[in-house]
């Protein structure tokens, strides 16, 4: 029992977390052909039977019925606002396993060469909205408001100390849909993780329609059709949203430290902190001369590396790897998704750079508030 | 059949009855049932007539209806707590713990609270399903990028909200979220590039005049902090957020309802 | 037409954008206009002229260093000296140059070291929780242990690497230190020279443009452009929240906010006293506003003590009230003045500004800075506005008028009468105010009816009144001796003889110490001489409760001083005449009271009951009960009536709505101040109405209705302290921590200053230069005795006047002045003026001694006494001082006469031991001028400057062997007071030298000084 | 608009009517200014409402602020002496002023370990806390005891009458390498 808890705690640390799911993911949700092949092969398809989902939820809700006899998972789980957050995972399992089952049988359809499952006559197959639509919607309205009532009664809302802005609780906490952001503080400058990232996600949500021109799979659940649009949805979406969020509800702790679910919340843990600039790096620990009194000087080879990231790889990818997509989308559309798409590459990037090279900022400006 | 009529039926096609309701009557026949649709200002935002796979649930998951339920839900819950809840920092710690224990169904805090949790995860849920069924595309483009700022002010809304009971738990996530404003390049002193704002000894970016002082009203959370979320909460970002519910459900029936195979 | 039409056109596009435009330039325009009207605050223009000012305040500051460091020689001499160091430093260059590069190659190797030793105690930290949690039972112990050890080891050793390179470091450091050590010593030496120049130009740089760089210059100009103000403004609102001061806002007090320095820019800065309002700054910074001063800004505001509307930041809404009509039409002229609506709590004038102090000081008795509201709170306590006006304050002071409970055996019958109907005919300067003759009560009617209810109190108080046994042992008196006496006793330190009203005279709070009793006159008219010797005997036998004390007159005195008083009389008054009863007046007065409780028949049938006598007296208690008469005097029968005044607790913030203009509405302005100083001033007003030609006619008010409160003919300056001391009076809660500090010391001394206010002690005596109301008198009684030239004496008067009393905590033993109070024995030989015995009771004399004591910061009471050996060297060095020093010409060694006249006679030297205490004696003797300006006394002289030789051949061993140490020669001194012994009570030696001998006053030339000793 | 230019090609080839003449001169006028007028138009109208969002942003920044004062004025700098601890502003500030040959900081009274406020002991040249032990040096660094950090300094600047201001608003802590921060440490 105590070794499956400590092997619980060890496999979600975020290093190994986030590796398992960015390996697993693309099997699971296969961006393109090579993979979709290793899909099928694999049978991983089968998830997105009945079965599968039996499977998942019968392994979630145990694992959580498991976790609630530990004490210190049981006082996590269970803080009153952290409730709606072991709904959602249940909730993110079936939606996802509801829209892919669809999507597959459908895509099985299509195949055959039949219309999908949404398919219609137009107009002949149209229902009237009274009283089916409405009543279905009555029904919903009643037994949410039903479920509104039952968890109101059950789950009283969280009342802490009274405000005291001179002592900060340890953690201090988001409201949990922005955990995922106050995770990436732990990689990124506020400025950054706070402000620029979240306008990127706002902006590349919007932009989804326009960059994702293909007409097909609209209107129904389809996945072969839309591989890349759906995994890489399914990637910013499911994994980096709400696994950050997870991360950062369950597994964060005193001083933002990580924690296992099963472990406790000991204040006086102490990790080493020993992340050195990129700065750093190149001039004392290879150069051996000091750091250059010039700013620019100073941060030029983050400078240099970033540039080559965000100014020359899109141009490399044009040209060699994208070839295809650069042709299909144009160039004012290729590049608004690319340096989506880079940006949003940052980050697990920047994780793994922190990870592997104690890298703390690739460019780090102090002196104008400007860490990267 | 004309000699006996029920009850109800005397009722529905008396002249009270026939005035509010249009199409009078118990809806039977398929005009009838057309025309309560037409007819009803609520029910009219419903196309009269929809694709069978639009009512399946297994299609729909409903998300989008509920998210809007629970607005309305929110909103009446947050009027009745706006009778007992005055925002000023001495005030509202305790009237929401009177809330919590004296109020008669102080329950609507509750109510509220997981109101707000759920309306997030039903939009959250909503996108991924019009994502899902590709329902994004031509002609929804626009309305998809309604969506998105429609969940953008659903998140901000939970976000001023969760402020306003002025407890540990409400100040220190708003800390976290609002240095993060202070962080804006350019516009947050403690952002990147903010001090290159400046003429002489004079910088024009401090804490008295960045971004993050126009959200929290002062250099520490405090009394206008409080005040300008409640107004933000209750008054600024439902009247916003109104507007473009409006236009989200105008564009649902304009862009051809819900979306379909072609 | 046609193709409009075809397009459904009703208007022409063209025009349609004509109006759209035109639309649009005056939405634009008025956009302006608000953005314009935003920026243009009142206050700013204010802002701007300080600017100015202190920048040319600035300047000149400057140029006055300048000028002193030009005459500075110093400074050049520094100058020069920094010049050749700096060359001397230049043959140095290559080894500085040499030292700089070795520095900067070590400290790229320490910051490498420094992290190495950083990441490794980093990882150390963590493996050491690991290891912990390891021996708490979560892990294995030996393989974390081991990595623990040989982390801890690492740590060590990167961190010896890295101090290693510190220490390199710092030797570099301190050699560059050294090269450059007569640099940094000639720099800081300038520096400390120009540092107030270059201050005051560091702050000129920061105020005036001319001295600003370019950029600064542009920044200066857009920090206060319009929309972006709010970045960080030169011109901007400034002010001070005061969190636990209230505003008081009718139903609830708010934190105080005050932004008067908003305008009053320079109101904390000193420097600018001279310039004009709102510029200048506060003319008591060291009291007000100053950091360091008890009353701070950022602790109290501003409103809390001028009142006003804090936040308020224009000429108008700020709540400025003007001082008189000069200034009111002055304002309205240049700011187009009108009194704020609407804002109760408007500022209080110039002449009322120290109302505000009375909240918080208002214990404190005098308030001491606050004149006015001293003098205001003199009067109310003389004038005894509290015993009609029930005050806490005020609560446990005694009635301020005499008993009646025995009238019938003082005062004669008909000046009883006479003097209800009008006192002030009869003493012009008397506290008993005129209920009678007012303008509400002034018809012939209406003073007939006056008249007897004149009659009618007469007789109650003289029905009711007890029986006083007189003394008997009157004696035929000298009344010219009586007139010296009265004149040299110490009577005038509480009465004056002052027939006639003084023209000069200026009302103040030492003008009110001598009315703490009447005013001599036309006592012959009043009452009787045998009462007059019973009372002067012992004025306790009349009223044990009066503020008479005993003087311990001899019977001889007693009658001497009966008889010179009694032989005033004022045949004016006597010549009043006393009316008949008329019935008809008199059922009037009675049924008005009968038919209070009765109805008419009833009242008519107790009417006919009763006789004239019995509705005299029946008419006289009610007239009492109904006018307040007992409220001041203690009457039979009222004994437990609650005052007839509404208390004045809060009059202050009492809303202006609540008081009841009258008819008077257009003359007198629409303030409190103004409504409480007619109010005072003619308390009738309100029952008057105003004719356009200036005459006046009276309300229809039946007579009980009409105003009852008297009139007290007071000054306009008592008025306004008055109306201060009353506006003072506000609701205001005050959290402790603004008060002043409830210390033992604070609570004893102004429970003694209100004792001593009550019983006059400053009438005779004078501490820390205030007091001493009897001077004058003194000296009008030296020039009976003596000669103007006398009397004009300062030092003389002083030296025949009470005694100071600075320093009498730390002067006497309390002990002692405990048993002297209770038995007064002569201290000052030559002093006529004797002290009274009081009949206070030992926790009243115990305010007294503890009020003394705190003041001089003591607090013991008991002390061990002086103990010094008679006969030791230092007892006789004492001796010889006070042999060479003559104490013996003015001090009595027991019996032993002082050589000099009685004129400049001293204390009995016996009487110290026991009376005084050794420290302050040394005090004294080393500056008897300093603790007593004004005394006889003269330093003792020591020679502790003089050679020991010549101490030697002149005062002898013992004072030689101490010679240089001052204290010692004191104590010597004190020794030997301390060992004499003999008679303590002189006083019949002194009056018969001076019955024989007088005091010795040269009075032909006046070389009588201190040349003397 | 095709109608215009048609009328306009066909009317040097026939006598044109003078109505359609008449309009069409009006018309080209009208044209003109029908640009004019409405670019002016939009002009104002888009600076107008420029403004009224100006007026907004500019709204949510008041005049004044209500906030509690955290910066006090601390004298001036010859008030202290060099190589001592002040502690004149321990109670009411919770500030220690410290002179060394160089300049003035100002600690923070409050034990970076669990909020105590340790005591300066002269003789020993250091602050010791009493709760837990913890000791600091004169530079605030730490040395024993719990204590995770040195003791925090706070802003210290001159103001323009020469008075040393401290704001409490401001911290600069050692091991984040704050306290080489030019306000972190006034130079005397």
């Amino acid at each position: 029992m105590e070794s499956f808890k400590s092997v619980i705690n060890y496999i979600s640390n975020p290093t190994i977390l986030v590796t398992a799911v960015l390996l697993i993911f693309p099997f699971i949700f296969p961006p393109t052909e090579w993979f979709y092949k290793i899909n099928k092969r694999l049978r991983l398809d089968k998830l997105w039977t009945g079965k599968g989902l039996l499977v998942m939820t019968v392994v979630t809700i145990s694992f959580f019925i498991f976790g609630l006899g530990d004490y210190n998972f049981k006082s996590i789980v269970l803080k009153p606002d952290n409730v709606p957050i072991s709904g959602l995972i249940l909730l993110l399992i079936f939606f996802t396993w509801l829209s892919m089952s669809q999507a597959y049988k459908n895509d099985a359809l299509v195949e055959k060469g039949k219309s999908v499952d949404e398919y219609y006559d137009a107009p002949n197959d149209k229902v009237l909205v009274w009283p089916d639509l409405v009543y279905v919607e009555l029904i919903s309205l009643i037994l949410f408001s039903a479920f509104m009532l039952i968890w109101s009664i059950g789950l009283p809302a969280p009342l802490e100390q009274p405000a005291n802005p001179a002592e900060s609780p340890n953690p201090a906490k988001a409201p949990w849909y922005f955990l995922g952001l106050q995770e990436m503080l732990v990689y990124f400058d506020p400025w950054y993780a706070g402000v620029v990232l979240p306008t990127f996600i706002i902006v590349g949500l919007m932009a989804i329609p326009y960059i994702d021109s293909d007409p097909n799979g609209s209107g129904y659940y389809s996945y072969k059709d839309r591989k890349l649009s759906v995994s890489i949805y399914l990637f910013g979406w499911l994994i980096l949203w709400n696994v950050l969020i997870v991360i950062g509800t369950f597994l964060r702790g005193p001083n933002w430290g990580f924690f296992g679910p099963f472990e406790y919340w000991d204040s006086h843990r102490l990790e080493a902190l020993t992340n050195v600039n990129l700065s750093e790096f190149v001039y004392v620990k290879w150069l051996e001369i000091g750091l250059p009194q010039s700013i620019l000087l100073r941060e030029a080879p983050g400078l240099i590396l970033v540039f080559i990231f965000i100014g020359v790889l899109p141009v490399l990818l044009a040209k060699t790897i994208l070839k295809k997509y650069y042709e299909d989308l144009g160039p004012s559309r290729y590049s608004i998704f690319v340096v989506l798409m880079i940006f949003g590459a940052l980050l697990p990037l920047k994780m793994y750079l922190r990870w592997l090279f104690n890298l703390k900022y690739l460019i780090s400006i102090p002196e104008y508030f400007f860490n990267f | 059949m004309s000699e006996k009529k029920s009850l109800f039926e005397k009722l529905a096609s008396g002249q009270i009855w026939t005035s509010i309701f249009r199409g009078g009557g118990v809806p039977r026949s398929r005009r009838q049932r057309m025309m309560v649709v037409l007819n009803s200002v609520f029910l009219h935002l419903h196309p009269v007539r929809l694709p069978k796979h639009a009512v399946k649930l297994k299609f729909t998951w409903c998300m989008g209806g509920l998210s809007f339920f629970i607005f309305l839900i929110l909103t009446i819950s947050g009027i009745l707590l706006m009778f007992y809840y005055r925002p000023t920092i001495e005030y509202a710690y305790t009237d929401m713990m009177d809330l919590t224990e004296q109020v008669p169904f102080g329950i609507m805090r509750e109510i509220h609270r997981w109101g707000a949790h759920a309306m997030v995860i039903t939009v959250w849920l909503h996108m991924f399903r019009v994502f899902m069924t590709g329902s994004y595309k031509p002609p929804r483009e626009f309305n998809w990028a309604i969506g998105v700022i429609l969940l953008v002010l659903t998140l901000l809304l939970s976000f001023t909200g969760y402020l306003l009971p002025w407890d540990q738990l409400a100040i220190w996530a708003i800390a976290v979220g609002s240095n993060m404003a202070g962080a804006t390049p350019f516009l947050g002193a403690e952002g990147p590039g903010s001090a290159l704002l400046a003429i002489g000894d004079i910088n024009f970016i401090t804490k008295v005049s960045d971004a993050r002082f126009g959200l929290i009203g002062g250099r520490f959370l405090g009394e206008a902090t409080l005040l300008r979320f409640y107004v933000l909460h209750c008054i600024g970002l439902p009247f916003i957020i109104m507007i473009f519910m409006a236009v989200h459900f105008w564009r649902i029936r304009k862009d051809g309802g819900i979306s379909t195979p072609v | 037409m046609n193709n409009s039409n075809n397009q459904e056109r009703y208007y022409n596009v063209l025009k349609l954008n004509k109006w759209f435009a035109l639309s649009s330039i005056l939405f634009t325009a008025f956009w302006i206009l608000v953005f314009a009207d935003d920026f243009n605050r009142p206050w700013k223009k204010y802002q701007i002229d300080f600017r100015k000012i202190e920048i040319e305040k600035i300047k000149l500051d400057i140029e006055s260093e300048d000028t002193a460091l030009q005459d500075n020689n110093n400074y050049k001499v520094l100058i020069n000296s920094l010049d050749k160091s700096k060359n001397d430093l230049q043959l140095e260059s290559a080894k500085v140059d040499k030292i700089n590069s070795e520095l900067s190659l070590l400290e790229v190797e320490l910051y490498r070291h420094n992290q190495n030793f950083q990441f490794s105690k980093a990882d150390m930290d963590a493996q050491r929780y690991k290891y912990e949690e390891a021996l708490f039972g979560h892990g294995n112990v030996e393989e974390v242990e081991k990595k623990y050890n040989r982390l801890q080891k690492e740590t060590n050793n990167f961190f010896l690497i890295a101090e290693n390179t510190q220490s390199k470091i710092d030797d570099l450091g301190t050699q560059l230190k050294l090269i450059n050590e007569n640099i940094k010593k000639y720099e800081d030496a300038i520096f400390s020279v120009t540092k107030e120049k270059q201050l005051l130009e560091r702050l000129l740089s920061k105020l005036d443009p001319e001295s600003m760089s370019f950029s600064n210059k542009v920044a200066n100009i857009v920090r206060d452009l319009p929309v972006i103000d709010f970045i960080d403004p030169y011109y901007e609102v400034k002010q001070v929240v005061v969190n636990d001061l209230k505003e008081d806002l009718i139903y609830m007090g708010m934190p105080k906010v005050d932004r008067c320095m908003t305008c009053h820019v320079g109101i904390d800065k000193k420097g600018f006293e001279n310039q004009p309002q709102p510029y200048t700054t506060h003319p008591r910074l060291d009291e007000f506003v100053g950091g360091s001063s008890p009353h701070p800004i950022s602790e109290y505001g501003c409103t809390s003590c001028h009142a006003g509307r804090g936040r308020g930041t224009d000429f108008i809404s700020s709540g400025h009230m003007p001082k008189d009509d000069a200034q009111e039409k002055e304002w309205e002229e240049k700011y187009g003045w009108e009194a704020l609506h609407y804002w109760e709590d408007k500022m209080l004038p110039a002449q009322y500004a120290e109302a505000g102090c009375f909240k918080c000081h208002g214990d404190n008795m005098p308030v001491t800075g606050a004149e006015t509201l001293t003098l205001g709170m003199a009067t109310f306590e003389k004038a005894g506005c509290y015993s009609c006006h029930s005050m806490d304050r005020w609560i446990d002071t005694p009635k301020p008028g005499p008993s009646l409970y025995k009238a019938a055996s003082k005062l004669d019958k008909d000046w009883v009468y006479r003097w209800i109907m009008e006192p002030r005919a009869f003493r012009h300067n008397t506290w008993m105010p005129h209920f009678f003759k007012k303008g509400n009560n002034r018809s012939p009617k209406d003073i007939l009816r006056s008249e007897h209810e004149s009659l009618a109190m007469t007789e109650y108080l003289y029905e009711k009144s007890d029986v006083y046994n007189l003394d008997n042992s009157l004696k035929s008196g000298d009344p010219e001796n009586g007139a010296l006496l009265v004149a040299s006793y110490g009577c005038m330190g509480c009465h004056q003889i002052q027939p006639f009203q003084d023209e000069n005279y200026d009302p103040s709070v030492e003008t009110i110490r001598l009315e703490q009793g009447p005013n001599l006159i036309g006592l012959g008219s009043k009452t009787s001489k045998s009462w007059l010797y019973s009372w002067l005997k012992n004025p306790y036998s009349y009223h044990s409760g009066t503020k008479m004390p005993n003087l311990r007159l001899s019977d001889q005195e007693a009658s001497d001083i009966a008889s010179y008083l009694i032989n005033d009389k004022n045949e004016e008054f006597d010549s009043v005449p006393v009316p008949k009863v008329n019935d008809e007046i008199l059922n009037e007065i009675t049924s008005d009271f009968l038919s209070q409780l009765n109805s008419t028949s009833q009242v008519e049938a107790e009417l006919n009951q009763m006789t004239s006598k019995e509705k005299l007296v029946y008419s006289g208690e009610k007239l009492i009960g109904h006018y307040g008469c007992y409220s001041c005097h203690n009457i039979q029968g009222f004994e437990d009536r609650k005052p007839i005044g509404i208390s004045l607790n809060a009059e202050g913030s009492k809303l202006i709505s609540k008081l009841d203009f009258g008819f008077w509405h257009d003359e007198i302005p629409h303030t409190k101040w103004d409504w409480f100083y007619n109010k005072i001033n003619e308390p009738e007003k309100f029952d008057l109405i105003p004719n356009e030609d200036g005459t006046v006619a009276v309300k229809e008010l039946r007579p009980l209705d009409k105003s009852r409160m008297p009139h007290y003919g007071l000054e306009d300056k008592e008025i306004k302290s008055l109306v201060t001391l009353i506006m003072g009076l506000v609701k205001d809660e005050i959290p402790p921590s603004k008060l002043p500090e409830t210390t033992p010391k604070f609570l004893a001394v102004s429970k003694g200053e209100q004792f001593f206010q009550t019983n006059n002690c400053l009438g005779c005596h004078k501490i820390d230069g205030k007091g001493g109301a009897i001077w004058p008198s003194t000296a009008e009684w030296i020039k009976q005795i003596a000669d103007a030239t006398n009397a004009e004496d300062q030092s003389l008067v002083q030296s025949f006047s009470p005694p100071l009393l600075n320093t009498q905590g730390r002067k006497t033993q309390p002990q002692w002045l405990l048993n002297w109070f209770k038995n007064i024995s002569m201290i000052r030989p030559h002093l006529q003026a004797r002290m009274p015995s009081f009949n206070f009771t030992d926790e009243e004399w115990n305010t007294v001694i503890a009020y003394f004591q705190y003041k001089d910061n003591l607090s013991l009471t008991y002390e061990d006494p002086h103990q010094f050996l008679a006969n030791s060297s230092s007892y006789r060095a004492g001796e010889r001082i006070a042999e060479m020093g003559a104490c013996n010409n003015c001090h009595f060694y027991g019996e032993e006469k002082p050589k000099q006249a009685a004129l400049t006679w001293a204390p009995n030297l016996v009487l110290t031991k026991e009376r005084l205490r050794p420290e302050w004696l040394e005090e004294f003797f080393i500056n008897p001028q300093e603790i007593m300006p004004g005394t006889k006394m003269p330093a003792p002289y020591i020679p502790t400057e003089e050679p020991k030789n010549s101490v030697r051949e002149v005062w002898g061993n013992d004072v030689a062997r101490i010679s240089s140490d001052s204290s010692k020669l004191y104590y010597g001194l004190i020794d030997w007071i301390w060992g004499m012994n003999g008679k303590k009570d002189v006083s019949s030696i002194v009056k018969m030298h001076i019955q024989s001998n007088g005091y010795g006053f040269i009075i032909e030339e006046d070389d009588w000084g201190d040349d003397e000793w | 608009m095709p109608e215009n230019k048609k009328t306009s090609t066909i009317s040097p080839s026939g006598p044109p009517p003078a109505a359609l003449n008449k309009a069409d001169s009006g018309s080209d006028v009208s044209r003109r200014s029908f640009f004019s007028w409405l670019s002016i138009g939009w002009l104002a109208f888009v600076a107008a409402t420029g403004g009224f969002f100006t007026m907004m942003l500019r709204f949510f920044f008041p005049n004044i602020l209500f906030e509690p004062i955290q910066t006090f004025r601390a004298g001036y700098p010859d008030d202290y002496t060099v190589g001592e601890v002040d502690l004149r502003w321990k109670v009411k500030h919770g500030v220690w002023m410290v002179r060394n040959d160089e300049g003035i900081y100002a600690l923070s009274t409050t034990c970076t370990h669990l909020g105590c406020t340790p005591n300066w002991q002269p003789t020993a040249k250091k602050f010791k806390c009493p709760c837990h032990g913890s000791g600091f040096r004169i530079t605030g660094i730490h040395f024993e005891g719990p204590a995770p950090r040195p003791l925090e300094r706070f802003k210290i600047t001159l103001a323009d009458d020469g008075q040393i201001i401290v704001d409490k608003n401001q911290k600069y802590q050692q091991e984040k390498g704050q306290w080489s921060d030019p306000e972190a440490f006034l130079k005397v």
